[in-house]
């Protein structure tokens, strides 16, 4: 599982074309966690169209995307930053080859005022 | 290109509208894109000029191929002469296939003024099929008792 | 249901109404009935029938009558009522020269169909509710008259008149046909099954014209392959394909218009099924630019004088399944 | 038979490189009706023409087939050497055996056989050619102008000062359009009304032109020269003759709560109303939506303070019928509705509002008089943020792909007239990019910056959320500096993405003018023909074709105004005699061939015949009216019987050459 994981990898997982966007900044602008991030938004469409993955895949910043689709909802290119974002975090999980979140650990984090919405994106962020 | 029979060269019969089409087919000429010598084009002013009749009788008279082109649906010259060409042959070719008359021997592509590539790609592609399917032998053959 | 039309036929002659009665009377033999116009009660007493032989198609004859002095009666089947506003709407008959009557049918019995099921030397056919009586040369024979019919009654599109000025009967309803069966049967043969049937069938052509004189689709004043500046004028066929070139092209012409009467299967000398032809162009019609019956409707503008800029290109023939 | 010369082009070695032109001419001399048949290295040249032409006289030639480059190149300059020679233009083929034979293959015995065949065809064709004449239709010397922006006004000015008559129809009860409700204009920064409302007057006062307000084209038909328009003038309840614009009615009419749509809805007025003080016409209109007499049948009030006795409450609409020779096209634009951008709190905060809304928050003639203070408590704004591209550039759905173009350059005008008249506000400009190619442009948006001092922020606003104390949080992205800014903001102002006018798609129906999908006007050709629509006859003038700033739509109003001059000047047009005819004979009269015709040009008439049996028939056939007809074709082919034929490509021509080339 050494393979480096290269540009055209993310495209492919996320579907996304970088090409479009037209670097208004819009997906930075309406990002919540954007303080929180080392990468922001707007940086992960431009780096990855650069092909600067291994910096993105060494950030925290891709577990502190909400995946509240802010940045996917409101761009206006459909650029669709937020699953540059997940495809990223994927290609690392899949390099790790192990979960963040294990179904086992659930119950411990659960919090009876998340929302059912946010487990399923937790699930999705954080597990294979 | 690869022909299986050697000696058979298709007649193909173009037509072409004359503000996308033709164009384009003269662009494919300065641009000296190759394309064989088999199809031969006609003037029409619009993709909807050409009559079904037109085409059976290119059929009759020993045509191979069939080809209409006309500009992209949308860049009618004449605002809509495409929308009804599409309508026409889509039926007509769907006639002919009913019939049991190879479909590839019929074709409508979309070509603008500014696409000589794509004109003579076309055309290499649309030879290259009617070579393959051989002389044209069902159209007269449908109304001959078999032996 | 034949003595109360002449009746009222009497009626409106007598009230001034109309002046002639357009119906069906016998012919050469009496299960060759034809249509045939009546001016006095007297003929009419004399000559008018109606019965499930009567499948003549009344509506192309409109086209000339309609253009008379005077106002004329025609009494129409469900059937001749879908030609009768088809050819409205191309304003071919003059609507207020024709008083129409539309007369309920309950499917038509064919000579053609009696013959193939082997029954031969015909003198004359009587309808008696389920059960065909037919007179031959050799003793009278019966049949179940759902074995008697063609394939256009048996799988009848409508018995719903769609235009009339009186209705004598009960009205009848849009029917869920089957009339599409062998039009698919077709589509899911092979190329080279389609081409041996079609072989078959179209290499009978006399090219006697009946079904273009029959057709109520068919009502130019002056056929394109009579036509001398058309190009395609035949006075005698260049080589074979040339009656396959007026099938197909009359098929083409009449489709959007054909109203799926079946008159062109009924009336060829050589029995070809030239209604498949027709239906072929209705079935990809409906399912590739929405449901259409020529005829219904006096608005809905004909499929191939529309389009929509999201139709299906000509190369979904090529996708389409069933037929490779 | 026709006697017919065939001449073979060398095209230097264009053609005679890979295409033996000796072998096809001598091929050729042996077509049926080939009298002459020759070849010359530059047929289009002058010596070549004249090869041509002598042949026509000295062999008496019925028909001409030129074997060259495509007739798109050359066709007109053969055919006029025929017609100095005296042959009939029309009897002139063109077989292309350079585009589409000798440049193409490389292989000379093919292309020569490929050439002899086209030469062939067009032989075959030449058969069956006709001499065709060329029709003639009358010009009716007055236009139409739709629309009385700015673009409609300066047409109208232009063609009416060239002496010819002009109506202009416009929606609203005064001409003007929206620059009347701009307050400064960029970049000198004059003020609109100043330079606009003395054209409006000179529209008012020109004895060409006539203005019908409050008035809409519902129906078209005709052609190039010939247009009869239907213009439904709406019931306005006042007689436009007796008013004279006191006002009086509208201070005293009882009913004054009706949202003022000149102020954008910032304020009110009367039901009846004059929509501001230089109004052209200045005539009063009562709004039916919310007069109560019209509603109720109660008050009378207007009627009775009128001393004109202009107030005629059973006014009709009225319908009009006009002849027109040319018709422009100024419909204008509007600022898009921004329901779908919920992120900018449009909706939810008075405080945030369109640049329209901003011109007329800091126009004298405005709701707050031309003091800027925020809509929701009137209090003066100390912190303004712009937002650019809302909705522009947007392939989302939610906007238009297109940059609207003006927004650049008015959001720097009113960051700068801002900072000027209040230098104690802060104004942040968030911007993609900013574009400001044009006279003078760039210098004016790098005053805003260096003079002014407008923060101009690279990044985009991503939300705004309104505070309980009456701010908005705007929350947005610094792109150079790399960093999310939050700005609490007393003012946020929306540079919306601007759409055409929503009547442009029904009347460009009406037209059978193209359109693109974004219901902009299509032009005939977007570099050589920027003002003419593909419709001959119609005109562009202005945003109807495509975003544009004031001094380029003026540029375009008299751009499209002097092809309207040169079109009314002319007495008869020539039409293009390749159109479709008719054989009555033949005709069914089923319309099939009207449906399918893009132009209208098929009508109907019940005609009699005298038949050969010696009687006489009614008979419904088809007429084509020749200067509309356009020659596309459709109908040949919607008609079965083949009645419809085209002129110069008809249906035994086209089969004449399927037939040579499959032989």
């Amino acid at each position: 599982m050494e393979n480096k994981v290269t540009k055209e990898t993310i495209l492919r997982i996320s579907g996304v074309n970088p090409r479009k966007c037209m670097r208004c900044g819009k997906c930075s602008g309406t990002c919540p966690s954007y303080d929180e991030m080392e990468y922001h938004p707007h940086q992960f469409v431009y780096m990855v169209e650069n092909g600067e993955i291994e910096p993105l895949l060494k950030s925290k910043s891709i577990y502190k995307c909400l995946s509240c689709f802010a940045c996917v909802e409101r761009c206006p290119r459909d650029v669709e930053p937020a699953k540059l974002v997940e495809a990223i975090r994927l290609a690392v999980i899949r390099q790790q080859g192990e979960n963040h979140l294990k179904p086992e650990t659930i119950p411990e984090v659960l919090n009876a005022d998340l929302p059912q919405q946010a487990i399923v994106s937790a699930f999705r962020k954080y597990s294979k | 290109m690869q022909v299986n029979n050697s000696e058979f060269k298709p007649k193909i019969v173009a037509f072409c509208c004359n503000w996308c089409s033709y164009a384009g087919a003269d662009l494919a000429g300065t641009n000296r894109l190759n394309y064989p010598a088999d199809v031969k084009i006609i003037r029409v002013p619009c993709s909807c000029r050409v009559n079904p009749m037109f085409i059976l009788r290119a059929f009759q008279r020993g045509a191979d191929g069939v080809i209409l082109c006309g500009c992209h649906p949308g860049d009618c010259h004449y605002t809509t002469g495409n929308y009804y060409t599409r309508r026409r042959m889509t039926l007509l070719f769907s006639m002919l296939d009913y019939l049991g008359i190879e479909k590839e021997r019929t074709r409508v592509e979309w070509v603008s003024a500014a696409e000589g590539a794509k004109f003579a790609a076309t055309m290499n592609d649309f030879v290259e099929t009617v070579t393959k399917l051989g002389e044209n032998k069902r159209l007269e053959d449908l109304r001959c008792k078999e032996k | 249901m034949q003595r109360e039309m002449i009746e009222r036929a009497k009626a409106l002659l007598a009230d001034g109404t109309v002046n002639r009665v357009i119906g069906w009377k016998a012919g050469e033999f009496d299960y060759d009935i034809t249509p045939a116009v009546f001016t006095t009660a007297e003929e009419l007493d004399a000559g008018f029938l109606y019965n499930d032989l009567c499948a003549a198609n009344l509506s192309k004859y409109l086209i000339k009558e309609s253009r008379k002095e005077g106002k004329i009666l025609a009494f129409l089947k469900p059937c001749d009522t879908y030609s009768f506003s088809q050819l409205l709407k191309e304003h071919r008959i003059w609507r207020d020269h024709v008083y129409v009557i539309g007369v309920p049918c309950e499917g038509k019995v064919d000579v053609d169909t009696v013959k193939s099921k082997g029954i031969t030397g015909i003198c004359s056919m009587r309808c008696d509710g389920e059960t065909v009586r037919v007179e031959t040369l050799y003793g009278e024979e019966s049949i179940k008259k759902d074995e008697a019919m063609a394939d256009r009654c048996l799988n009848c599109k409508s018995k719903k008149h769609v235009v009339y000025d009186e209705l004598m009967g009960e009205e009848g309803d849009v029917l869920d046909s089957h009339r599409f069966d062998m039009v698919e049967k077709l589509e899911n043969m092979t190329p080279d099954e389609r081409f041996a049937f079609w072989r078959g069938e179209l290499s009978r052509c006399i090219r006697c014209n009946a079904c273009r004189n029959v057709c109520p689709a068919c009502t130019c004043e002056k056929c394109v392959f009579d036509n001398d500046a058309s190009g395609i004028a035949q006075k005698a066929a260049v080589d074979s394909f040339e009656e396959n070139m007026f099938h197909i092209i009359r098929a083409f012409h009449v489709a959007g218009r054909c109203t799926d009467c079946g008159e062109c299967s009924r009336v060829c000398p050589q029995n070809i099924p030239l209604h498949l032809l027709n239906r072929k162009f209705i079935k990809d019609i409906d399912e590739l630019y929405g449901e259409y019956q020529a005829g219904a409707d006096p608005d809905t503008k004909p499929p191939l004088n529309t389009f929509t800029q999201e139709d299906a290109e000509p190369s979904v023939i090529y996708e389409r399944g069933g037929n490779k | 038979m026709q006697r017919i010369g065939v001449f073979i082009c060398h095209c230097g070695t264009n053609i005679a490189a890979t295409v033996d032109v000796k072998a096809v001419a001598e091929a050729l001399k042996h077509e049926p009706g080939v009298v002459f048949s020759t070849d010359y290295p530059y047929m289009c040249s002058e010596a070549g023409q004249n090869i041509v032409k002598d042949a026509i006289r000295d062999y008496h030639l019925s028909g001409v087939v030129i074997c060259s480059c495509s007739p798109r190149m050359h066709e007109a300059t053969f055919r006029k050497a025929a017609a100095v020679a005296g042959l009939n233009p029309y009897m002139v083929e063109i077989a292309n055996i350079r585009e589409q034979c000798s440049w193409i293959h490389k292989d000379i015995p093919q292309a020569t056989e490929k050439a002899i065949t086209l030469g062939k065809a067009a032989i075959a064709k030449v058969h069956l050619n006709a001499p065709l004449y060329a029709g003639e239709s009358p010009v009716v010397k007055r236009a139409l102008v739709i629309g009385g922006g700015i673009a409609g006004i300066q047409t109208a000015l232009d063609i009416a000062d060239a002496g010819f008559p002009v109506d202009i129809v416009e929606t609203k009860p005064t001409i003007g359009g929206k620059m009347t409700q701009l307050d400064k204009t960029f970049p000198t920064l004059d003020c609109a009304a100043c330079i606009l409302t003395p054209k409006m007057v000179d529209c008012a006062q020109n004895e060409n032109i006539k203005i019908y307000s409050y008035s809409e084209v519902t129906d078209v038909k005709g052609f190039v020269g010939n247009f009869t328009v239907t213009i439904k003038r709406k019931a306005r309840y006042v007689d436009e003759t007796k008013c004279t614009g006191c006002g009086i009615c509208t201070e005293k009419c009882p009913m004054k709560k009706v949202p003022n749509e000149f102020n954008l809805g910032m304020n009110n007025r009367s039901a009846v109303y004059i929509p501001f003080a230089q109004a052209v016409p200045k005539v009063a209109t009562i709004d039916p939506e919310h007069c109560n007499m019209l509603k109720k049948g109660k008050c009378g009030l207007c009627a009775k303070v009128c001393t004109a006795g202009a107030i005629d409450y059973k006014q009709k609409d009225e319908f009009i019928e006009e002849q027109y020779g040319a018709i422009v096209v100024a419909t204008g634009y509007n600022p898009i509705n921004l329901d779908k951008f919920d992120e900018f709190a449009y909706s939810q905060s008075k405080d945030v509002i369109t640049s329209l809304e901003f011109e007329r928050l800091t126009n004298a003639a405005g709701p707050t008089s031309g003091t800027l203070l925020r809509p929701s408590d009137g209090k003066h704004p100390h912190t303004i943020v712009f937002v650019q591209c809302v909705g522009s550039r947007d392939t989302s759905g939610c906007g238009k792909e297109y940059c609207s173009k003006i927004c650049c350059m008015y959001t720097a005008k009113h960051a700068m007239l801002t900072r000027e008249k209040y230098p104690d506000t802060d104004v942040y400009v968030f911007y993609i990019d900013v574009r400001t190619p044009g006279k003078s442009f760039d210098e004016f948006y790098r005053r805003a910056v260096e003079q002014y001092g407008v923060h101009y922020i690279k990044g985009m606003v991503g939300k705004i959320v309104p505070q309980a104390d009456g701010t908005l949080a705007v929350q947005a992205s610094d792109l150079l500096d790399n960093k999310q800014l939050h700005i609490n903001a007393d003012l946020v102002v929306l540079a919306a993405a601007i759409e055409p006018d929503k009547s442009a798609r029904p009347l460009a129906t009406m037209l059978t003018a193209s359109m693109d999908t974004n219901d902009f006007f299509t032009e005939a050709h977007p570099k050589l023909r920027p003002v003419e629509s593909p419709t001959a006859g119609v005109f562009l003038s202005g945003t109807c074709q495509g975003p544009k700033d004031i001094p380029e739509t003026v540029s375009q109003a008299g751009a499209a105004a002097s092809k309207v001059i040169g079109l009314l000047c002319k007495d008869k047009l020539t039409c293009n005699p390749c159109v479709a005819h008719s054989d009555e004979w033949m005709c069914n009269g089923c319309s099939a061939c009207e449906k399918v015709c893009p132009y209208g040009a098929i009508t109907y008439e019940d005609k009699e015949f005298r038949m050969p049996d010696r009687t006489t028939a009614i008979r419904r056939v088809a007429i084509v009216n020749e200067a509309v007809c356009q020659g596309c074709g459709a109908c040949t082919v919607a008609c079965p019987s083949g009645a419809m034929d085209l002129k110069g490509f008809s249906n035994s021509q086209i089969m004449a050459e399927v037939d040579a080339i499959c032989k």
